[in-house]
């Protein structure tokens, strides 16, 4: 396992256990462009942590980085003990990360079935049949190409889609995005069940909402720069600040 | 025209149409999935036909063996093509894969004529027809060469296990996934660019099989391939992108109809491929088989 | 690429450049013929011009024609016919011209509702059809053999049997052609053609209509490529089969992608490139196709905006 | 002595097709036959020593190139004759601008007859071969010889139409007869088999092919895969060169007739040169090699005789000169059409079993002396 | 804005007498699937008008019916009493109908500022015309500002759209949709993808929007329906469900059901 570390922001004065996610002083760049600077994070097993901050903070390319996604980047990104830093994306997923990319990322080429069954299945991932049982629209959608699906489908199949996989940690950039408020209810409870199965989620989310009935903790961007954590515990409290900082 | 007469142009077309099918099939394997425009796609079925030469003059190899041989080297320097080269492009719009095929199969071509005349001092390989298939087979209706039924009926069978393979199992998907959106594909822990490499192979190597098919009927000269991908291309179109059933079934259809439009007017022949293509995509702008273009 | 200044210092930056290259590669013209043959410096131009006009179809509008040999044959031979019977040079060319635009009507029509590979192997198919009948009709065209020896009559005391009287000539039209092309991109008619292409249904959604704005930069392309076409039979005196095969069409691509594609110029550069190339191998040992085709790859390797698209880009970095 | 030479040389520019299709039958080879010739023009004629030179150019078979480089030889080089020019449309664009220039032109490796016809002029010869001696040659020698009944194929464009239109003549001249009329094939052309099952079902005793080059090849190919000639259906070739037979292999063509100029073991004299050119080049000669040889050697003469390589003395000199060597016997350059008239041989390919070395690939059946085997004067359309 | 640069001629006299744009019985079909079931609606001119439903419940096919990317099955549409289910959509967008999409849909290869400035431009009476120079759009450059300014993307008007983040993309997708002045202007999930911030610049910009001209809006977002729209419409299944004002349909169970969940009572 890794090696003693002391949590940046509120920490933890208990030897806490070792996190399952560790970035340390990442940074990334699209181009020329610096978008990211140093940004450090964690989660633990088990917990469901969001970014949350304004449009164009850089959560999303936060997720990027992590999922190898974007390879513009310095830093480090450790998983489960080891650094994936430089890992393909396929060998990240292989280890156990899955990514809802904000775009859904439908393949129009194949029908939704084919979309639902395509990352390989592994033992404890999510069946076919479990994916139609949460959300029975997929089923009757089964044979139509995956760009048809109206932008809500395509978000509900975006989801349950990487849950084949079984992965341990689940990166989940805006689900709520576009989807009517009975299936945002709806989706929570998956990820609430997801948990309780043992399943992390680091949560990129715009609906404070939302973020507020999930996670455990909260960390805020601002121009590339996480610049505040705050626990669940005071996230009610000072809401009026978290918005302010997702406004101006 | 007599019934008897267009039977056996009927039975022409077929052949013309195996070749059709066998080299359609790769190209839409590789074009219909990878996007990639495999403008060497020619030139890669004449490498298989001098294979299977070469093979002969080096190593005494006879059909058989280079049947089998050659379009594994052709299929392997496919992918090695594919890892060096093409792989760069991706991402990219499709034209540059287009140029780089063209620069590819004008090298490729004028490298093995300069083989040919400097190892086997020809600028046309010989090659024959096996033994055991030599000879004719009486029809009833018409004599035909026993080669060229075994050339129909091959076809036949590796077109049929190369559609199964792909409609009836993940891997279609997971070729159309890889093409569509690598790198979300990649994310879901599918090694994308071994996947695409493998398909570029097997495309490359139906390719190579139909020229070792092709070497004991037709001319094995370096240019075999050029004019003949044109017309494949237009295959293709017709059946329909990416339609690995569209590419089988109209390679032998175009093969039966160009026989039979030949035989009616010949002077209609090179171009009847083309007026059929212009007529059908007038009709069926996707193709035969073709899905509609994703609506973006 | 993009039209539109994003500074000021941007935007007099982009012209300056523009300039540079404008009055640069006009000089060079200026000379050419007396830097290389005169017949050749009059195939770069007319192969040039057909390369800038294929590319406004191909770069600006993003619909990859693999037929335009169509427009360039069927104007070349058309020139040589008027010419063959006693029209004018201007005549003859305008004939040409316009019989590529009257041909490309039809085609246009029914391609530019195509797209992608799609619109490639229509245009194909139609150039494909033009060859076959170029091929067959010998009557008109000298099937394989050819037409030559068709007279270029004198016109207000130009002396056309002069090859450096022939380019001068030419270096007016080419210059009158690429000033439409260049009026064409940079007009707001270029910019809706930029739209159209980069996301045709938004297009559409702030009252475009796609299909007009392709058939319009199908048209304006074929024309040109006419024009250019008129000229090469003008230029040679010699109409050969070649000039409605497929390969030809192939190798207005190569040129346009060699030289840069959406760089205006770049197409023409390519076009001399290619055919300097060629005159070159003419007198070499090597095999002509293991040297193209080298070039190809080692362009779509690592010259991938063509050689314009590359110094400019440089030229930028600086 | 006292020859009048454009800047004091004499510059022989072979326009060829040096790394296409052709390359091979004419190509590098026919360079190198040029230069020899030259060689032993200037160890014959001490005067003329160290002033002829060759230039070798790729046309690449394009006629827009062979015009271009026609031109830019003439006046950039002081090219003072174009020779071979395989490919008719490059060899027409070519005498074309040559026309223009008042240099002569021979053509050797192009077969059309327009050049002889509606396209000749003053400055143009044709040498070797032509489509109307092909046809000629091989219609009525293998008639004669009891192969009457024809059914014949053609690539559907001038060549082969001509081609078809000569064979037919001639065969039916000669009392034979055609079983169906000709078809036409499409060009180019891999597959040929459904005119081959139509001659199984008709039975003639000669398919007559007019392709040429890779369609002949598949042509044969398949004639041998369908067993026609177990069938007793005899071959009848247009155009043959030696690269053809190379291709298939000789026993493929056993049996097949076709017309040619010359053959490098036609005789003792032709031995020799073959030997001498096989050791200069490393391969034998096709007959297009030595006919562009040959064409040099008489180009060369003629200045010689002319005293001038001034294009109109040339032509003068040239015009109505009888002569022979190697290649051309019994020659003669007729006025007229600048049609160069020798003898031609219709040969027999041989298999290879009875073949005596590498190579000996042809038994001579017919000699067509010189005055017939080209198109009579009176049907020529040739107007200077 | 673009209204002050522009004024619409005020057309009818009393808010919501006027019908801008009606459905009549309008049914879509894909493929044996009934996307759109007899759909019978009527959009007053001037008024703010929403339409909510669950995923998949048909509303962004009605957008593409009404703005002629899709035509009807069977049934009519109407713009000012004008027929024009049968128009391609750009005609339809002359006749003053205009349309933001769900999924950001701009012009990749163009900066900001230029997407802004060729959808200008096709209202002028430029685009068909090779012979103009470029230099005349410069013209229409001060409008262009305004929008760039309302949309909150004036910082990044030199950056080409395809290097936006996706909040970005939504506001430039807005964006382009003002640019036609329309008379109706049919938003599809404008506040999707934004932030707090991002959405309140929405709601601001809607209302100012709205004045002399219709909107029709989809949205996902309750606040954002609260508070803006005068009029709701429900769709369930490709059929009307509910209308009414905001309180009546966040009342009415079959919606609550359907689509709010425990949302309704927040
Ligand atoms: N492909 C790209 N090329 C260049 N810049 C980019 C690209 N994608 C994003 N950016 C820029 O990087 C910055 C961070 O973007 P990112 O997408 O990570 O933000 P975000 O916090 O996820 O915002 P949103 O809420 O809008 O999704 C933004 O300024 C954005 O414009
Ligand atoms: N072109 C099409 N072909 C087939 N089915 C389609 C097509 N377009 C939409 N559908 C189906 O029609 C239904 C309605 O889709 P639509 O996009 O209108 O929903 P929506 O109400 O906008 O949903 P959302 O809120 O998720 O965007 C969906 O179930 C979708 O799968
Ligand atoms: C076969 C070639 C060398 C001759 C060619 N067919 C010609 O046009 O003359
Ligand atoms: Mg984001
Ligand atoms: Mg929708």
């Amino acid at each position: 396992m890794t090696a003693p570390y002391t949590a940046p922001g509120a920490a933890a004065p208990l030897a806490p256990p070792p996190p399952l996610l560790q970035v340390r002083d990442l940074n990334a760049y699209y181009g020329q462009s610096h978008v990211l600077h140093g940004v450090n994070l964690h989660v633990q097993p088990g917990e469901i942590v969001s970014l949350i901050g304004r449009n164009g903070a850089g959560k999303t390319t936060t997720l990027r980085s992590i999922m190898g996604a974007l390879r513009s980047r310095t830093g480090s990104v450790i998983f489960d003990g080891q650094d994936i830093l430089r890992l393909p994306s396929n060998r990240v997923a292989a280890r156990g990360l899955a990514w809802v990319p904000e775009e859904r990322a439908i393949m129009s080429t194949l029908t939704v079935r084919e979309n639902l069954e395509l990352p390989p299945a592994r033992p404890g991932g999510w069946t076919t049949e479990r994916a139609y049982e949460a959300f029975p629209v997929l089923r009757e959608r089964g044979h139509h190409p995956g760009s048809k699906l109206s932008g809500g489908e395509q978000q509900m199949l975006a989801i349950v889609r990487v849950l084949r996989s079984a992965p341990r940690l689940l990166l989940l950039d805006e689900p709520s995005e576009g989807l009517a408020p009975v299936i945002v209810q709806r989706i929570g409870d998956i990820i609430e069940e997801l948990r309780r199965e043992g399943l992390s989620v680091l949560l990129v989310e715009q609906n404070l909402k939302f973020a507020t009935r999930l996670a455990d903790r909260h960390y805020v961007f601002v121009d590339g720069q996480i610049v505040d954590e705050v626990p669940r515990a005071d996230a009610l409290t000072r809401r009026e600040e978290l918005l302010k900082y997702l406004s101006v | 025209m007599n019934t008897q007469l267009l039977l056996i142009q009927v039975f022409n077309g077929l052949v013309n149409g195996a070749f059709y099918a066998l080299l359609s099939l790769g190209l839409a394997v590789i074009f219909g999935m990878l996007r990639i425009v495999n403008f060497m796609h020619g030139a890669l079925y004449m490498l298989g036909a001098f294979t299977a030469f070469a093979l002969g003059q080096a190593f005494g190899l006879g059909f058989w063996p280079a049947l089998i041989l050659a379009p594994l080297i052709v299929g392997a320097l496919g992918m090695l093509l594919e890892r060096t080269l093409l792989s760069r492009l991706y991402g990219l719009e499709p034209s540059y894969n287009l140029l780089l095929t063209f620069g590819l199969t004008l090298l490729t071509q004028d490298l093995v004529k300069q083989v040919m005349l400097s190892q086997f001092a020809v600028s046309s390989a010989p090659y024959t027809t096996p033994d055991v298939l030599t000879g004719v087979v009486n029809l009833g209706f018409v004599v035909f060469p026993k080669y060229r039924l075994f050339v129909i009926a091959l076809t036949l069978v590796i077109c049929l296990v190369t559609w199964f393979v792909v409609e009836k199992t993940r891997v279609g998907a997971i070729i159309r996934a890889s093409t569509e959106n690598p790198g979300v594909t990649r994310a879901f822990g599918i090694d994308v660019s071994k996947w695409v490499t493998g398909v570029f192979g097997v495309g490359v190597g139906l390719a190579g099989l139909a020229g070792v098919l092709a070497a004991p009927i037709y001319s094995v000269e370096p240019y075999m391939g050029a004019e003949l991908i044109i017309t494949t291309f237009a295959v293709v179109v017709i059946g329909g992108l990416g339609s690995i059933l569209g590419s089988i079934v109209t390679g032998f259809a175009v093969g039966v109809l160009a026989a039979v439009g030949a035989a009616v007017y010949p002077p209609i022949a090179n171009t009847l491929v083309f007026i059929l293509m212009a007529v059908v995509l007038l009709v069926r702008p996707s193709g035969l088989f073709g899905l509609p273009e994703g609506t973006r | 690429m993009t039209a539109l200044p994003r500074t000021a210092a941007h935007n007099d930056r982009a012209r300056t450049v523009r300039a540079a290259w404008l009055i640069g590669l006009g000089l060079l013209l200026l000379i050419l013929p007396r830097l290389i043959y005169p017949v050749l410096a009059l195939d770069i131009l007319a192969w040039g011009l057909f390369a800038v006009a294929f590319d406004l179809l191909f770069g600006f509008s993003g619909l990859l024609s693999f037929g335009h040999a169509a427009f360039w044959g069927s104007s070349a031979y058309v020139t040589a016919f008027l010419l063959s019977n006693g029209q004018s040079v201007p005549v003859a060319m305008l004939g040409g011209t316009l019989s590529a635009l009257l041909l490309a009507v039809p085609i246009a029509y029914l391609s530019v509702r195509s797209a992608g590979i799609y619109f490639s192997m229509i245009t194909l198919a139609f150039a494909q059809m033009v060859y076959f009948v170029a091929l067959q009709w010998t009557d008109v065209t000298g099937g394989e053999n050819g037409l030559q020896g068709f007279e270029r009559p004198s016109l207000f005391g130009l002396d056309f049997s002069d090859s450096v009287t022939r380019y001068y000539f030419c270096l007016a039209v080419f210059a009158l052609g690429f000033y439409i092309a260049y009026r064409t991109v940079r007009s707001p008619f270029g910019q809706a053609q930029q739209a159209v292409r980069d996301n045709e249904v938004r297009a559409q959604s702030i009252g475009y209509n796609p299909v007009r704005f392709k058939f319009t930069a199908f048209l304006i392309s074929a024309g040109l490529a006419g024009l250019a076409g008129s000229m090469y039979t003008f230029g040679h005196g010699v109409v050969s089969l070649d000039v409605t095969k497929w390969t030809t069409s192939g190798e207005v691509v190569m040129m346009t992608l060699l030289g840069g594609t959406t760089t205006l110029f770049g197409p023409a550069v390519g076009a001399g490139l290619v055919l300097l190339l060629r005159d070159r191998l003419t007198t070499s040992d090597l095999p002509v196709g293991i040297v193209t085709g080298l070039v190809f790859v080692v362009v779509v390797l690592f010259f991938r905006a063509g050689v314009v698209g590359t110094v400019q880009g440089w030229l930028r970095r600086r | 002595q006292g020859a009048k030479l454009s800047d004091n040389a004499i510059k022989v520019g072979v326009l060829t097709d040096l790394s296409g299709v052709y390359s091979e039958l004419s190509g590098p080879g026919s360079v190198k036959a040029a230069q020899m010739a030259a060689d032993d023009f200037m160890a014959a004629n001490a005067a003329y020593k160290g002033k002829v030179q060759v230039i070798g150019v790729d046309h690449q078979n394009k006629a827009d190139v062979a015009s271009n480089k026609a031109a830019e030889m003439i006046d950039r080089q002081n090219v003072d004759v174009l020779m071979d020019l395989p490919t008719s449309s490059a060899a027409l664009s070519a005498s074309e601008v040559a026309k223009g220039k008042k240099i002569p032109v021979m053509v050797v490796t192009g077969g059309t007859t327009a050049l002889t016809n509606e396209k000749c002029n003053k400055y143009t010869f044709h040498y070797a071969y032509d489509n109307y001696m092909l046809a000629n040659g091989t219609g009525s020698a293998v008639t004669k010889r009891g192969g009457n009944s024809w059914y014949i194929i053609y690539p559907n464009y001038a060549f082969g139409q001509d081609l078809d239109r000569q064979m037919t003549a001639a065969v039916k001249e000669n009392g034979g007869k055609l079983v169906t009329a000709s078809d036409a094939t499409p060009f180019p052309n891999t597959d040929f088999s459904s005119y081959l099952l139509k001659a199984q079902s008709l039975k003639p005793k000669i398919f007559g092919t007019m392709q040429a080059g890779n369609d002949l090849v598949n042509v044969v190919k398949q004639y041998n895969e369908f067993g026609l000639k177990k069938q007793g259906i005899g071959l009848g070739i247009g155009l043959l060169f030696e690269t053809d037979v190379a291709a298939l292999g000789q026993d493929a063509f056993a049996g097949a007739l076709a017309t040619v100029p010359w053959y490098w073991n036609l005789d003792q004299r032709s031995r020799d040169w073959s030997a001498k050119f096989e050791k200069a080049f490393g391969k034998k000669p096709t007959w297009a090699q030595a006919g562009v040889y040959s064409a040099t050697t008489t180009y060369l003469q003629a200045v010689a005789r002319a005293k001038s390589d001034n294009g109109d003395a040339v032509v003068k000199a040239l015009e109505g000169h009888r002569f022979s060597d190697f290649f051309a016997r019994s020659a003669y350059v007729r006025p007229q059409d600048h049609r160069v008239t020798l003898d031609v041989y219709t040969v027999q390919v041989k298999p290879k079993a009875q073949a005596k070395e590498a190579g000996d690939i042809f038994t001579k059946v017919a000699t067509i002396p010189s005055a017939k085997a080209f198109t009579p004067l009176a049907e020529v359309k040739c107007k200077f | 804005m673009t209204a002050q640069t522009r004024p619409v001629a005020p057309v009818g006299t009393i808010h919501g007498l006027r019908v801008a744009l009606e459905a009549r019985n309008l049914v879509k079909d894909f493929r044996g699937f009934r996307a759109t079931n007899d759909v019978t609606l009527d959009i007053h001119e001037g008024e703010i008008h929403a339409i909510i439903g669950p995923n998949g419940a048909g509303k962004t096919t009605l957008f593409n019916l009404l703005s002629g990317f899709l035509k009807p099955t069977s049934g009519e549409i109407r713009l000012f009493g004008e027929r024009i289910d049968t128009l391609p959509p750009h005609q339809i967008v002359r006749r003053g109908l205009s349309r933001s999409f769900q999924i950001s849909s701009v012009f990749p290869t163009m900066t900001v500022r230029e997407n802004l400035l060729v959808a200008l431009q096709s209202r002028s009476r430029l685009p068909g015309q090779f012979w103009t120079p470029i230099s005349r759009l410069q013209r229409l450059g001060p409008q262009a500002d305004i929008i760039l300014s309302d949309v909150g993307l004036a910082d990044s008007h030199a950056r080409l759209a395809a290097d936006l983040g996706h909040g970005e993309k939504r506001q430039l997708e807005i964006g382009i949709s003002l640019t036609q002045d329309p008379r109706v202007l049919l938003l599809d999930e404008p506040t999707s993808g934004m932030g707090s911030e991002g959405i309140a610049r929405v709601k601001t910009l809607v209302r100012q929007v709205a004045r002399g001209r219709t909107v029709v809006l989809v949205e996902h977002n309750m606040s954002v329906v609260s508070e803006l729209a005068d009029r709701i419409t429900v769709l369930q299944y490709g059929s009307l469900l509910a209308s009414g004002s905001y309180e009546q349909v966040r009342q009415d169970p079959r919606v609550i059901e359907a689509y709010l969940g425990d949302e309704g009572d927040e």
